[in-house]
């Protein structure tokens, strides 16, 4: 087996993710380099939309975020995020979107807007942009984030997009989707509809259980038999060496 | 909306902004760092306007800018930030110490609230912010309210509309009927300029020829007053025209995390220049907008 | 919306219609006697479909003879007629006579059915419809209802989406990714597209280029099945292609005033055409096309 | 003072309730050549919408109707319904509205619907199109018809297009506008917020008074003194004769 870097198993493991003729929402960064991978593999039919208005754009450098002109190279199409956000996505036509997080919750809720310093102070960061819409409204959700006990509490701070909220059906309360799925640098979680706690679904290889448990704020839900991360295929890492490059997805 | 089709004589930044009062509600066509009103917002930030309320689905350089700067009561916006160049440290500042009031929503929000103006609907029912703090902290204000359909018992929410005074937008190119051809993903600038009661366009290039009808992103019956500004989106990037300047936004970025630095930055490069091309003048070079320019035209 | 993003291959007509299945909802994109789909209405007459609901905002040729040929259970529709030659006689006398069931609404309420389903909303707010017979009609069908807005207290009219399974539209031209470039004023047929479950996009050209991003009108990633047919709306007119022919549209008028002479209309000119090509054949000459064809050039 | 046909009164008294700057909707016929003649007048700046999506057409033949595309020759910009009736109608821009009646009662009402036949089969016509949209929303409304004593009636026996509905204000059920205006081959007619009812306001000169009651299937308001309707002058005259062809108004 071919030796591979973490970033490159959370690329790979975004990838897989997607199927072929999923309408797929990223933004630049690590998400991005999974959906360009999956395009370029096992998904070649997939479309990947920029919330601002852009289908497939074909860069090799995505430069510092969705707002660069870099990131729409090569489009397929420009249109408007309306087309984009409130036609595809709000009607029901996204099938997987990717989110990043500051925190994300042991209901997989996501804070993306502002941190609680030592002493109560509040630091406000982001906020929302598409991200609350794409949380609410895709079919799928995928998390990239770092894994920090920091960043993986019992409760965020402020819910920017919803997870399962308090704990209920999502549906109930009148989202949609409730396939979540986390990817951090040491594991993959998921969001089962009937516990609705963040449970480990795979540890990446040669982690250690205890630490995923040390570096996890809050109890995870552990299975009886815990698999490894399906690792990537010399194919896979061949196509993401050479037509991917490592700034995409490192930056 | 204009009262008059005449054909479109274009006027100066200057006069473009004396139609902006105090206390005003301006809505902003930017995104983070791409096709910012810059020249626009100098010139606001020059003439002193005070107590406004700016409307942006995703903050921008502009936003910031406006709010350092002390023109901004009151914002509505959905989350922004200046990509990875960094934060927009003066809204986020001023959420945090209260000093300007802030109504978050999410982008798709935004769009709905600005389309609902548009329409002349005074709400707009939406299936996202269910959940979150953004919703609860809308709802405690009476800015948001949920509801159910009446046909299919669905649950919504429902957000206020939008209906700025002003719309700014920076564009590449308009003809002389006032037509606005504004290349690149369209982002939600068509909601924005239809919900607001007038507009202000500025564009890098006006055109003799008349534009194709399919060309037309805002149409020119819309348009009340229109400016010729090249690179007036500087520093910000304009598809199609020039790429950002990296230098300029990272100096922005770190003039704005210091109060004194950013004192220094308004004083140097917006309140004593005498209008944009002294800006551009004192912040990069000929040869340097060249090669921006150049930058821009690989990417198409 | 289309499961592959596959470059586009064209079907034949008849491979396009065989998607529509009876009881199948059909929103159609014409309007009056511009831009009709005559070419797939004459291929789901010939195939027999059955309890079509139909959805159109300004009622059409494509209408009147799908309600004619017996298609059509159940219409939506903001009204129509032919211009001046004549009124939709089938629709009316459906109407008259109770054999479909009709919604009647106005063109915008129309629209704004389709903005909703395209917007994934089951409703939406209009202050039109209001005082009127026609939502008297609907509210006590259950398909409309009055609304005050919980923020200005203003009164609303809710009416309900439409989410039809497919969408049929005649347009100009298309390229290898499916997008499609609709000219002349686009009417609702960014709304239906949108609001539609599989889109049919019936087109004069299908170019090798492709189009630029101003001129997409339906994006490709939306469109499920192409076809090429020239000369596919005659006899209604599309704009820079063909004027239309009043002489085939006056035959049509006076024969759908009379069931006998219309049962031979249907037969001779559609039953009995193997295909679109056989219909004009029977219908007109290369040369009277040809004078339709310069006469739409000279309107451009 | 010149000769001039009813039509062409018709025509100059519809042109004079444009101002200019006004945004207009108009359908073909008669209104279209008031709209064009008030731009060729006094109202330069005026914008004529068809609601289909035209802007300011300068055709000099508009064929059949609304989808013929000889009225869409020469527009200054071709675009979308939307943009006409969903942004400039229903958020209030449209200054005045042009619309024709199978049937107006003496509340303003408009019938383009149905007519009840003899023994009272109903006979079914156009509907509405944009017609109860304009009627509801522009802030301004004439209507343009020919006028018999069975299309003027005490009560429309179907309202496609509101007036004053049942004799209440409009902007209490929700509706914009209520300066209603008729113009007929008669007379000119409007509605009083006041009286709300049908109120002469000019007869066209050579029309008798007891024949315009006499036609009218209700009773008309009638001022103390009324006025005859203002001739077309000659230079209104010279430029409908030369530049608009009698064809756009009389087909």
């Amino acid at each position: 087996m071919v030796k591979y870097s973490t970033e490159e198993l959370m690329v790979v493991t975004g990838a897989r993710k997607i199927k072929d003729g999923n309408n797929v929402m990223v933004g630049i960064g690590l998400p991005m380099a999974s959906a360009i991978l999956a395009k370029k593999t096992h998904a070649p039919n997939a479309n990947i939309f920029l919330e601002l208005g852009v289908l497939n754009p074909s860069s090799s450098d995505f430069g510092v975020g969705l707002a660069d002109i870099k990131a729409w190279q090569g489009a397929e199409l420009l249109t408007s995020a309306l087309d984009v956000l409130g036609m595809l996505l709000h009607s029901g036509k996204i099938d997987i979107g990717f989110l990043g997080a500051l925190e994300v919750d042991e209901l997989g809720n996501i804070n993306t807007t502002q941190v609680e310093l030592e002493g109560g102070k509040i630091k406000h960061f982001t906020g929302s942009g598409g991200g609350n819409d794409i949380a609410s409204l895709a079919k799928r959700i995928v998390v990239v984030m770092r894994h920090q006990k920091r960043k993986l509490r019992k409760k965020v701070s402020y819910i920017t997009s919803p997870g399962y909220i308090d704990g209920k059906k999502r549906q109930e309360a009148g989202l949609r989707g409730g396939d979540i799925e986390i990817v951090t640098d040491m594991a993959v979680f998921k969001f089962n509809v009937k516990i609705k706690k963040m449970t480990i679904s795979s540890i990446h290889s040669g982690v250690n259980l205890d630490d995923v448990v040390e570096n996890t704020g809050f109890q995870l839900v552990i299975p009886p038999k815990v698999d490894i991360t399906p690792e990537p295929t010399e194919s896979e890492l061949k196509i993401l060496r050479d037509e991917i490059p490592r700034e995409i997805y490192t930056k | 909306m204009r009262e008059f089709s005449e054909k479109k004589e274009s006027v100066t930044i200057e006069e473009a902004v004396n139609i902006i009062k105090d206390g005003d509600h301006i809505a902003l066509g930017g995104f983070a760092i791409t096709r910012n009103a810059i020249s626009i917002v100098h010139e606001i930030i020059r003439q002193r306007k005070r107590n406004l309320t700016v409307s942006q689905s995703v903050g921008s350089m502009e936003l910031d800018l406006l709010v350092g700067a002390g023109c901004v009561k009151e914002i509505n916006y959905g989350g922004g930030s200046l990509d990875r160049y960094g934060q927009l440290n003066w809204v986020n500042k001023s959420i945090e110490d209260g000093t300007i009031k802030a109504h978050e929503y999410s982008y798709l929000s935004m769009i709905f609230r600005f389309l609902a103006g548009a329409m002349g609907l005074s709400f707009m029912p939406i299936k996202s912010l269910i959940g979150s703090d953004i919703l609860r902290r809308l709802e405690s204000k009476g800015e948001a309210k949920e509801f159910r359909c009446p046909f299919s018992g669905e649950k919504y929410v429902l957000v206020k509309a939008l209906k700025p005074d002003i719309a700014v937008i920076h564009a590449q190119k308009a003809d002389s009927n006032g037509n606005v051809f504004l290349m690149g993903p369209k982002f939600e600038v068509q909601e924005l300029v239809r919900a607001s009661e007038k507009i202000i366009v500025v564009v890098e290039e006006i055109s003799s020829d008349i534009l194709s009808h399919e060309s037309v992103t805002v149409p020119g019956y819309l348009v009340d007053l229109l400016v010729h500004q090249p690179f007036g989106a500087y520093p910000t990037n304009l598809y199609g025209y020039y790429y950002q300047d990296p230098e300029h936004i990272k100096l922005y970025v770190e003039s704005s995390k210091d109060p004194e630095k950013f004192e220094k930055y308004l004083n140097e490069y917006i309140l004593s220049s005498d209008d944009f091309f002294e800006f551009l003048r004192k912040s990069t070079t000929l040869k340097r907008l060249a090669y921006l320019e150049s930058l821009a035209k690989r990417l198409l």
